[in-house]
């Protein structure tokens, strides 16, 4: 049958006939963060895969859309005290205060292994104020084996690092002087810890982001009532995991529509579906972050998951899922 | 290099009041693991509790491709393991982590407590596979509030090697601490073989004591840690311990190792969780 | 033993001489909110108990501390279509879109069963302005049978429903203006959707709330891959459940830091340990919500375990609990 | 009046692939559940999933105490379930929302599928339990993909009342749709007994053909309807149905039901399971 021959109103189809076609073929994952190209939409987010090295034991990194590394700053950190983590329903808390080697022995003896392993690296850094994002945006920009550059504007975890995503002059300006100090393509990665996070996002874009992703941990806490003190020498701490993903959808959802760059989508994801959710709601690419710990080869199998999907449900590419929620004739427009 | 696997459930049996030993059908875990090395343990379809409960590997046979760990019921997760049967599967990954380093001269104190017992029996099981020289000079100190809290004596027993136990009520063995036994022992072995490498496993404070005699008595001492652990292999830094900054001159038996003042954190799953005892800050 | 020959340090004890005393009589759980006096600190949360008679059904309502009554508008309001609910990891999502039989049935229909129940009822409402809220607080002011009237600033799921408590100007001027117009206490119910929920809190103090509760529902969506279609008919809807305590007991813990008044803690209690959570963290009393749809009679279960934790640890009154959370010398303050 | 109620688990039974039946020993429950009536079932530590699952009461047996439902596996809870084994408990409360209305005269039809037929075999082994002449007015029309998806059919047949099957692949019984048996067994009951009251319980598209079957045959109607149910007590507003305003003038036999133009929500949980299907407005 000709595809001339297929009804013509395509609304009504689970499958158009483009689709059909696209799908005889194994469906292409190849997806555009800006202008980075990656292999596929599914990378591990900072902070739960280290710098790639104890990954690659379980995961062939050449394999994934991305490995973006943990937050790098200008000197070393040695984080907080322990407790770091705990459990919570469905999710985990996390205090880690930024423990990292420093930018420079990033460069010196993390990104050597990285390259070796064929990975796409995005390269996560935080500053304490604006010049230090620029300068260290600066600092990766000579650098081989780098192929974007996220921003973590929105840690919880350290004394401030919260300013920089709840004030959308702050990520502009941040956005801005990143952009100045690089040729590399630069993703904020905004808090969900805002009132707004649309205009938070706009402002990262009016910066010259080359896409957003969200969401970061939302702020949480625990208490242990045997001993009455709270379960993070930290107190507070980042809640990431399942729990949180019906909020990083809505966030995703909500940015989606209101920015034109890429959005990725960061959150709970765990399988294959939770992937899709994020895409079907409009983002590009996704994150898998807390999953690894529950099984380090989780990102594979979110991957092998999509792809299965795209070629039971005849889809070309990747791309034909970005944005595909379907709506009501009558949508409730959206409080904001 | 550790592997992810949907194990299938072979036995599961309760050998002491709460404490059940589970074995799982893991051929690549079993191939290597290590005594010290520990897997991760998963419900394969756990999202609350959603991180996996980190355990030692307490045997591994190489030829069935099997792993057994020893698990005491403290919580959400441990709890909703003893439902598990033989039949269903577990998601287990692993090994993980560096081993006790074994020497293959000199004597050896094996003491612990609880569940620090696991990965003993293996390193004891380990000493009694070797030449009876060493199986001699391999003593084993297990201590428990009570004499049936007391773990795998049966099979510390078969393993040739010299235990000795001690209960709080003396209900059985030595009336007090098992650290008492200690320091005889390291002057007895001491006397006889020249050097001692003691391995421990259990409470902090069991630990601590031991550390502080090997200290004291200027024999090495390797710890094995515990600390909550969300990846168990190394990527999330969740799971540190602050250490003193080592270093180290020549090798085997004659290397010499000190510790700078400068503290850090290293990760009990991945630097560990076995440690050189000197290395450990005790006091944080 | 008197209680002169115990240690003087009682920060090191974890049974204060005051407590073993007090411990000895069966513990009171009487507690204050301003003005108000409740038997107990455990309430059901609004809209997770509808106006009574069916809750009735599984629990004396005379047992509990108060019934926070299903939010009423001015006029009757039929609610978003269905489906209104889906599930979630450990929590679920909502998008009633405020279901009610309108103030002057909740007046004529639905309050004399309370009353007659003995039930300690505050009423919960809701305006589409600050004139509103303050006809409705007025409306209920001569009715007898009110204890006090909660302000639902933070119904996610209405159109405009956001805007009053993520903003401390109308939040300050809503609150001003049902205190001018009933003498009832009034509590402030707070979104947690908000970047700096202290700020929140303080301006619904200033305009004259005698209490602020906290929190509502986290804005969240979730999407059926099957479909392609979101699983709540408006699309979004609010987040509740065990998956949401870890947010809400940190922002229950710097509310309480930060204002005077007392504080009533809502966000995923299933247990008595997750309520005597929110006590340690500075709640004067909480709401148990979502978990009222697992097991009718957990609000009865929460209350007795409090009451048997008093027991075991020497408790006299539940004051002795609020806020004892207990932190290590060197707390790094919180970023906000 | 409900309870709230830690249940033994009695038995636990595959009747059909994917489909188990469930004995639980609840006895305020067992002592009042009426057909068309529900449990709220969920595991006594469930946080996810959280929220407990609706299931119709198949069987009260009053003297014993015990519940049966019969469930199929369909997501994550009833996965769950499966594992649940005797010696263990389960929480669940009810009886919840309002039964089938029988009337002791005339001719009733009930008429089901798939899940749908637990309630129903409750309403055939009320009837059949009721006088001989009550028995015989009483037929039951089931329909399933295949034969070996079709449910308690022995259970039918023991309470003596017609049974007729239908299947899509005509494997057992008509081969074709239930609904397609409905219309001459109305006519017929109609011209022998007078009035004719349908039951129906299964998919929406089935219940939907029931229900305009019989507003064109003039005969009542009561469908037993489902929605996603967090409290299922009525107090959560989350499972609304579309229904028409009603009015009603008489009683029993006499009474006269009539449908304003008026829409609004009503609570399946509560304010049902069991509606007058001309309330109902089925295209929403
Ligand atoms: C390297 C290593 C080896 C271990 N070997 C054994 C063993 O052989 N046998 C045995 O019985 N136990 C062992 N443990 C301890 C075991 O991991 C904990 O008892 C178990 O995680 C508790 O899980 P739960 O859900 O029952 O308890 P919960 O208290 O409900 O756990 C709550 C959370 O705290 C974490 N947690 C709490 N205490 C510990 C702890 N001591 N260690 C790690 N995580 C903790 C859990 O992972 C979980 O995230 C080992 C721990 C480590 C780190
Ligand atoms: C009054 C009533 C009586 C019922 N009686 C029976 C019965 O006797 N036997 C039987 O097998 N099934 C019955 N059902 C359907 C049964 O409740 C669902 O199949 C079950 O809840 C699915 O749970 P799950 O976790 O396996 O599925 P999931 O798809 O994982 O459930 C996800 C969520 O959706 C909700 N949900 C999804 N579909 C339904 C549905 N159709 N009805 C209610 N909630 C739904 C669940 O409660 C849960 O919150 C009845 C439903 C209602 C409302
Ligand atoms: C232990 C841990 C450490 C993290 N460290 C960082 C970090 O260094 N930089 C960063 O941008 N995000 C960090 N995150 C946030 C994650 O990248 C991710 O945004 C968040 O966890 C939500 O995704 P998830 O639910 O899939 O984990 C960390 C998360 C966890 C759990
Ligand atoms: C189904 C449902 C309906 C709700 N309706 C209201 C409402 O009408 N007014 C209101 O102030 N809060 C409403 N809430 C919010 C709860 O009162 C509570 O603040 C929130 O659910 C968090 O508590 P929980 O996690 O214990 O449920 C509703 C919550 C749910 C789940
Ligand atoms: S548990 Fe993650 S680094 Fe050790
Ligand atoms: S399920 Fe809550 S009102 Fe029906």
């Amino acid at each position: 049958m000709s595809s001339d021959q297929l009804p013509v109103n395509s609304d009504q189809l689970l499958v158009t006939p483009h689709q059909q076609r696209a799908g005889r073929d194994a469906p292409s994952l190849q997806i555009h963060i800006g202008p980075l190209c990656l292999r596929n939409p599914v990378m591990t987010a900072s902070g739960t895969c280290g710098y790639g090295e104890e990954l690659a034991e379980f995961v062939p990194l050449d394999k994934l859309g991305a490995i973006v590394t943990k937050t790098v700053t200008r000197h070393p950190r040695e984080g907080n005290p322990p407790p770091r983590v705990c459990e919570t329903a469905a999710g985990m808390l996390n205090a880690i205060g930024l423990q990292n080697v420093g930018i420079e022995r990033f460069i010196s003896d993390k990104l050597p292994f990285l390259r070796d392993a064929g990975a796409t690296v995005i390269a996560n850094i935080a500053g304490e104020d604006v010049a230090e994002f620029a300068e260290l945006a600066r600092r990766l920009d000579g650098v081989g084996g780098v192929a974007a550059i996220e921003l973590n504007l929105s840690c919880p975890n350290v004394a401030g690092g919260l300013d920089f995503s709840t004030d959308p002059q702050l990520t502009e300006a941040t956005c801005a002087a990143v952009k100045a100090a690089t040729r590399l393509p630069v993703i904020a990665k905004l808090s969900p810890n805002v009132t707004d996070i649309v205009a938070i996002a706009r402002a990262a874009v009016a910066g010259g982001a080359d896409a957003v992703s969200l969401i970061n941990t939302l702020v949480g806490m625990a208490i242990d009532v045997k001993t009455r003190r709270p379960k993070l020498a930290n107190v507070t701490g980042g809640l990431s995991g399942p729990a949180i993903k019906p909020v990083a959808l809505r966030m995703v959802y909500q940015v989606a529509q209101a920015v034109s760059v890429p959005v990725i989508g960061i959150g709970g994801i765990m399988t294959a579906e939770d992937a899709l959710e994020f895409l079907l709601a409009g983002a590009s690419a996704v994150q898998v972050g807390t999953a690894t710990f529950t099984n380090p080869r989780v990102s594979l199998d979110v991957l092998e998951g999509i792809e299965r999907w795209m070629q039971e449900n005849g889809m070309g590419s990747v791309q034909e899922i970005v944005g595909g929620l379907r709506l009501a004739e009558h949508v409730p427009t959206l409080a904001r | 290099m550790p592997s992810v696997i949907s194990a299938p459930i072979l036995a599961h049996r309760e050998v002491a009041p709460r404490h059940f030993v589970l074995t799982l059908h893991a051929p690549p875990i079993a191939a290597s693991a290590q005594p010290g090395q520990f897997v991760q343990v998963r419900g394969v379809d756990w999202v609350d509790p959603l991180l996996p409960r980190p355990f030692s590997v307490m045997r591994a046979h190489r030829d069935k491709g099997d792993i057994e760990i020893l698990y005491r019921v403290v919580g959400k997760g441990t709890a909703l393991m003893t439902r598990w049967q033989p039949g269903g599967n577990a998601q287990v990954f692993g090994p993980l982590g560096k081993p006790f380093q074994l020497f293959p001269y000199g004597a050896r104190v094996l003491i612990g407590g609880g569940v620090g017992i696991p990965p003993l029996l293996m390193l004891a099981e380990q000493c009694g596979r070797r030449p009876e020289a060493m199986r001699a000079a391999t003593v084993v100190l297990q201590g428990a509030r009570t004499a049936d809290q007391l773990l795998c004596v049966e099979d510390f027993q078969r393993t040739g090697v010299t235990l000795e136990l001690a209960t709080d009520d003396g209900s059985t063995g030595h009336h007090g601490l098992v650290t008492d036994l200690l320091k005889p022992h390291i002057s007895r072995l001491q006397a006889r073989y020249g050097t001692v490498e003691v391995f421990t496993c259990g409470p902090m404070a069991m630990m601590r004591a031991v550390a502080e005699t090997c200290r004291d008595g200027g024999v090495g001492c390797q710890v094995c840690l515990e600390a909550p652990m969300p990846c168990g292999f190394g990527v999330c830094m969740g799971c540190v311990v602050k250490v003193r900054g080592a270093w180290e001159i020549g090798q085997g038996s004659r290397r010499i190792k000190g510790w700078t003042m400068e503290r850090h954190y290293k990760r009990v799953c991945h630097d560990g969780p076995v440690f050189d005892a000197n290395e450990v800050v005790w006091d944080e």
